[in-house]
């Protein structure tokens, strides 16, 4: 297998599949949460994942980290199988690899004051460090985030959304990892405070040269923040590509009717513009459609695309897109 | 919704035969035996009596032949009252207890629920607070502490109603057991039912009718009871169970012929055959009256149903 | 973060400072502080002490044990000169000191059982919630049958095998009385489980088993603490219930439920032999039920 | 144009256990026949609650003061059973979240036909076929099926169409939707949207859109205003406010908001945290996090006044030019 240098991580037609049992008597059947996923995280980059809700996003997010353990598949960390590691060993590579999550509060031990918060992934992961280590890490990954370190013995309860999540990032922080997974780090927060956070995310990442895997429904924010973007449909990549190409050329239908259903904050613009108006809503994951998943919602379907499914195609520059039709749609497309 | 009733109806059947199993064993298991009195009794006359009482047969051979017998609807002979069958014991007292807790669930059930829902549209207003002290008294004194001072007061201080005892058709016998009977499910039921009604009065779904300009008495009606009675029918249940307490304690104090004082006497006098009967009679009354409860339930929340 | 720099000593200063900075306020503290706001809370508080210390000192300073007999004073009223400030039951023995002792044992049987109840309780609740699945299917199905079951008919025959002994009865009791304890721990950790904090310990290495002692226990105190204060009242009266049956603590020991009984039947002619347990008991429970109910708005604010 | 909904200084007070919170504060704007109006604020700044007082939907602790004209009625402090002639009818709200706002134990059909019933004294059957055509126009497919349906049945998107429905059935002079479509994934938000505008717009209804996201506002409203604890800080048309924001906060919630078409290099938000509306700061309340803020601001809270003597109106000291290049 050829590694490249610059690649941190690299997915291999991942699955996950979650069992759905009702009782305790009926027989579980099958979800398909993620399937036949393959891609690169290169050292530095940040890699936006954009999807609505049930496309697997977390779940993608959840299976790098190994907290959820893929069914099939490789993820490789450094050229490295991390997907069969038992415990004791993942636990040596957990300190390069941590997550942010969604709800700044619920993400927090409330019994816990921030300082153990913040500590805790070092007690574990880095035993060396003493207790007075401890508090000079946590003290300066306070600061590097924007929390006065006048706070440390605070608990949760005291503190608002934002500072909340700052808590959060220092904790992702002190072990000092290569890659951070942000799952959704701002969908709960305010605009204002979104703002900072944002900006704080790639302060942070400049600094301490990190490299960013940041999955987010607002299509916005992820452009805002990706050098890179990886967009899913239930389940499946249907397109990859470069922030720049992608927004200026989606190649995937479903791209094209996400980016124009993305809210504009400009008027006259806004008026502008005519929606791709997607048919219907995401079909349960329990009984995807045949074929291309996403052809039910497609105004571009033909028999084709119900027969059989779209290959994971490479196009010019390395981008990618999963589309039976994408060639004559790009060419309708530029007239 | 039929097949989910008959669904519940079939997963009840092993609960009862395993709870069977469950209490002959311990009280076949257990030390001592009807026949330990003062004096020890001659070794020939025991084995006669074990063997009147089928306890001379392997464990497992005594089970078979019980559960043949409650089938046929034999419970066996009551060890300690020689000449009564358990089922003739039980067929005595079962009735009057049956209409004692009956009346009572259904009193308790009505005035709880009445007295909740308006404690909660009053809410934080007098008839709240008020409803909120008188609930509380039946649930902080035990029954048969408030069924002892009912009867000095009202049975031999003011004289207003017989002190105990039943004979058919003295209904004013009834009335003081029913009531303290019914007072602390009436309580439960009440708090409960003021909980919920709280609690869904102030969901956003009741904020959308609302907004419909419906009206008190249609939102109420329409979209308040319904889910308000979750909670409550889910408890009627475990109700029936305190109930059953209540109606142990009720039949002692008030001196009543039901199968609650025959089975204190049976436990104390270790009369195995009778507990072990009316346990079981119990145990099916108590899950045959549950599973209605489910029904109900799957009837007032519609998502129950597809589980 | 890039490693420890030249910034070193001064960090390190800094750092020590900081161990003294301000404490923030625990979501205990915080709970502490509501129920302290709480003066029906508070005043059952102080009866409750007030009860036990008497229950547990008052013995040793009273004049009369409670099983010595005064011969003078059979089913005598209140007599403050021969220090019978209760009065004597029909075999003269003090109603005071009989009481005192009732109260005793209804409080121990009350914190042995709520103990074994909270021991298995959690530990059966967080062994289903924990693992979930099918496990959790089938230990929760066992608990809806139990709970379907009459209960008490469970403790008459727990009686009947026990015999008299009034420790093994209440540790009998404790066994059946642990099923809402379980339900509970089991929903809160399927809750808790699926928190956020849950996963970032995973991420941050955390094993099972620190995972269970430091992130999910400890946030089990609240519901814990609650039910425990709800359990002692339900045991009291269960025991009390079962003495008065004549089923529970058997003479010369005494609880509060045998004094009920002996003392119901004579009400008319000896007030006090009534009263005084009574009183006691409906006493205890009333304060229990402000202490749990103020616990409960204290640890959950929620609603407020 | 006539103005179907005037409102003057409506105050929302909140009795907690120890204080008294204001939510809103002289809130005063007027709302014309079929014009959609965005009311823009992040969470505390009182935009919901200002309309749940005018639809007398507060908590029970809340309490309202002022007045809200809708024609010649005033809705504040009328009693519930009176204001239920109007609500439904004349003035209909739509909620955040679908999945908790829909009775979960009524069939959706019930819960629609109602209205009708009520306001229209409709018999059931003839609400029941008027039920499902509203149904297939807010884009139900199999409007027969869905209408024996319970809520739980039906996905998020399909569930506030549900809403919109029951809300224009008796095709009401004023519709507000509180955060309609923060629930929502994009791709059906981008559908709910086009829906409100085109329903609206066949049913001469007023839109209040009550959202945080300014993005939602470009799209739909003609006029908006911004709200910052309790209070309107700045009004006027979605053009004026975008291309040319008057109040500093209007400048920095619109320099926070990332933009798709464009990736800017950095955002420029606005410092600190949205205040606690228990600790108001004195003054101009935005003044802590304000870039342009002087003495006066500190001490002395500035009125909502006209702007170029024209329609819009803000509320700020600072009289210079709010210039990119000139925040800090």
């Amino acid at each position: 297998m050829l590694e490249h240098n610059d690649d941190l991580l690299r997915i291999e037609n991942l699955s996950k599949f979650f069992s759905v049992s009702s009782g305790l008597f009926t027989r579980p059947f099958q979800l398909k949460a993620l399937q036949d996923i393959s891609f690169t995280v290169k050292r530095g980059e940040t890699l936006g994942i954009v999807g609505e809700s049930g496309c697997g996003k977390s779940t993608l997010g959840r299976c790098i980290l190994q907290l959820l353990s893929p069914d099939e598949g490789r993820v490789l960390w450094l050229g490295e199988d991390i997907a069969r590691l038992p415990e004791e060993q993942m636990r040596l590579r957990r300190r390069d690899l941590q997550i942010i999550f969604q709800d700044p509060l619920a993400s927090l031990n409330p019994r816990m004051t921030v300082g153990e918060i913040i500590a805790d992934p070092l007690r574990t992961l880095m035993p060396e460090v003493d207790a007075k280590g401890r508090r000079e890490r946590v003290i300066k990954a306070m600061e590097a985030v924007g929390l006065l370190p006048e706070m440390i013995n605070r608990y949760p309860h005291e503190f608002s959304g934002g500072q909340a999540q700052r808590i959060g990032i220092a904790r992702a922080l002190i072990t000092e990892p290569k890659l951070i997974v942000c799952d959704e780090p701002v969908s709960a927060l305010d605009v204002s405070v979104q703002a900072q956070i944002v900006n704080l995310l790639s302060d942070l990442k400049q600094q301490f040269g990190l490299t960013l895997v940041f999955i987010s429904h607002n299509l916005s924010v992820v452009r805002h923040v990706s050098d890179r973007i990886l967009v899913l449909y239930l389940g499946r990549v249907v397109e990859l590509a470069s922030g720049d190409d992608l927004y200026a050329d989606p190649r995937h239908p479903y791209t094209r009717a996400l980016l124009t259903a993305v809210p504009i904050p400009d008027p006259r613009r806004a008026r502008q513009r005519t929606i791709d108006g997607l048919v219907g809503e995401i079909p349960s994951p329990i009984n995807p459609p045949s074929g291309c998943t996403f052809r039910t919602r497609c105004r571009h379907a033909v028999a084709l695309c119900a027969d059989k499914r779209p290959p994971l195609e490479t196009v010019d520059g390395g981008r990618l897109v999963a589309c039976h039709r994408w060639r004559e749609l790009a060419v309708t497309a530029a007239q | 919704m039929l097949g989910y009733a008959l669904r519940r109806v079939l997963s009840a059947i092993p609960i009862v035969f395993i709870t069977i199993a469950v209490c002959f064993f311990i009280l076949r298991l257990a030390p001592g035996g009807p026949f330990d009195g003062e004096r020890a009794l001659p070794p020939d006359v025991l084995r006669n009596l074990r063997e009147y009482y089928n306890l001379d047969k392997p464990l497992p051979l005594q089970f078979v032949d019980y559960i043949l017998g409650v089938l046929r609807g034999d419970f066996g002979p009551s060890m300690v009252m020689r000449d009564f069958s358990v089922a003739r014991l039980i067929s005595i007292g079962l009735p009057f207890t049956l209409m004692l807790g009956f009346a009572a669930f259904a009193i308790g059930t009505a005035a709880g629920l009445i007295a909740g829902a308006l404690a909660a549209f009053y809410q934080n207003k007098w008839p709240d607070y008020l409803l909120v002290f008188v609930v509380l008294i039946p649930l902080v004194i035990p029954n048969f502490l408030m069924a002892n001072l009912a009867q000095l007061v009202f049975g031999v201080y003011l004289r207003w109603l017989p002190v105990g005892g039943y004979q058919p058709g003295a209904i004013l016998n009834l009335v003081m057991p029913v009531l303290i009977l019914s007072m602390p499910h009436g309580a439960r039921v009440a708090r409960l039912t003021r909980g919920s009604m709280i609690e869904v009065l102030g969901t956003n779904y009741v904020r959308t009718a609302r907004s419909k300009g419906l009206g008190t008495r249609l939102i109420l009606a329409r979209h308040a009871i319904k889910p308000a009675l979750i909670p409550v029918v889910s408890y009627l249940g475990p109700g029936l169970s305190y109930l059953l307490t209540g109606s142990l304690v009720v039949e002692q104090v008030f001196a009543l012929p039901g199968i609650g004082k025959y089975f204190i006497t049976a436990a104390l006098n270790r009369d195995y055959g009778l507990v072990l009967g009316t346990t079981i009679l119990y145990v099916f009354i108590i899950l045959a009256l549950n599973l209605l409860v489910d029904i109900v339930y799957a009837w007032l929340d519609p998502k129950v149903r597809y589980r | 973060m890039a490693g420890l720099t030249g910034k070193d000593a001064v960090l390190s200063a800094y750092a020590e400072a900081l161990a003294n900075a301000p404490k923030g306020r625990s979501l205990t503290q915080d709970a502490l502080r509501r129920l302290v706001n709480n003066k029906a809370a508070l005043v059952s508080i102080f009866i409750l002490v007030a009860i036990v210390l008497f229950a547990l000192v008052g013995p040793y300073l009273l004049p009369w044990s409670f099983d010595k007999i005064d011969w003078a004073g059979i089913r005598k009223p209140p007599d403050w000169e021969k220090g019978h400030y209760f009065g004597t039951d029909q075999n003269g023995r003090d109603m005071l000191a009989r009481t005192l002792q009732g109260t005793q044992m209804s409080l121990i049987v009350a914190a042995v059982a709520t103990a074994v109840s909270v021991v298995i309780g959690v530990v059966y609740g967080a062994i289903a919630g924990y693992f979930g699945g099918r496990v959790d299917a089938l230990m929760m199905r066992f608990v809806d049958i139990m709970y379907a079951l009459p209960y008490i008919l469970f403790v008459i025959i727990l009686v009947v095998i026990f015999g008299r002994s009034p420790v093994l009865l209440f540790v009998g009791i404790g066994f059946l009385e642990w099923l809402t304890m379980a339900r509970i721990v089991r929903g809160q950790t399927l809750t808790l489980k699926q928190r956020e904090f849950i996963e970032a310990a995973k991420a941050g290495g955390a094993g099972p088993f620190t995972i269970i002692f430091r992130h999910i226990l400890p946030n089990l105190t609240g519901p814990v603490v609650i039910y425990a204060t709800l359990t002692i009242p339900e045991i009291i009266v269960t025991e009390s219930f079962l003495s008065y049956l004549g089923l529970g603590v058997q003479e010369p020991q005494t609880s509060l439920g045998t004094l009920i009984s002996f003392g119901a039947p004579v009400a008319e002619a000896l007030p006090w032999m009534l009263y005084t347990p009574a009183f006691i008991l409906v006493l205890m429970l009333v304060c229990l039920s402000y202490v749990g109910d103020g616990l409960r708005d204290a640890l959950d604010p929620k609603d407020r | 144009m006539t103005n179907v909904l005037v409102v003057d200084d409506l105050d929302v007070t909140f009795a907690l256990h120890q204080a008294e919170v204001k939510a809103v504060s002289d809130l005063s704007f007027s709302l014309a026949a079929g014009e959609t109006m965005a009311v823009v604020g992040e969470s505390g700044s009182g935009k919901s609650q200002a309309f749940l007082a005018i639809m007398g939907l507060l908590a029970r602790n809340g309490r309202a003061a002022g007045r809200a004209m809708l024609g010649e009625v005033d809705l504040i402090g009328m009693p519930g059973d009176r204001l239920d002639a109007y609500r439904g009818k004349d003035i209909a709200m739509i909620f955040q979240d679908p999945m908790t706002s829909l009775n979960p134990s009524l069939k959706v059909r019930t819960q629609l036909a109602e209205v009708l019933v009520r306001h229209q004294g409709f018999a059931p059957d003839k609400a029941g076929r008027a039920v499902i055509e509203m149904l297939e126009r807010v884009g139900i497919p199999e409007p027969v099926k869905r209408a024996s349906a319970y809520p739980h049945e039906l996905s998020g998107g399909m569930r506030q169409r549900v809403m919109i429905a029951m809300a224009l059935l008796c095709r009401p002079k004023i519709l507000i939707a509180d955060e309609p479509t923060t629930a929502l994934d994009v791709t059906v938000q981008a559908q709910m949207l086009e829906l409100f505008k085109t329903l609206t717009d066949e049913f001469g209804t007023a839109l209040v859109l009550i959202t945080h996201d300014l993005g939602v506002v470009a799209g739909v409203a003609d006029r908006m205003m911004v709200m910052y604890g309790g209070r309107c800080v700045e009004t006027g048309t979605v053009d004026e406010l975008f291309y040319d924001p008057r109040h500093p906060y209007t400048l920095g919630l619109l320099h926070s908001t990332p933009h798709v078409a464009k990736r800017a290099q950095r955002l420029d938000p606005i410092q600190g945290l949205p205040p606690s509306l228990e600790r108001l700061p004195s003054g101009c309340a935005f003044h802590p996090r304000c870039a342009f803020r002087f003495e006066t601001c500190f001490a002395e809270r500035p009125q909502l006044l006209p702007v170029d003597g024209g329609a819009r109106g803000r509320a700020c000291w600072y009289q210079g030019s709010l210039k990119h290049e000139e925040v800090a």
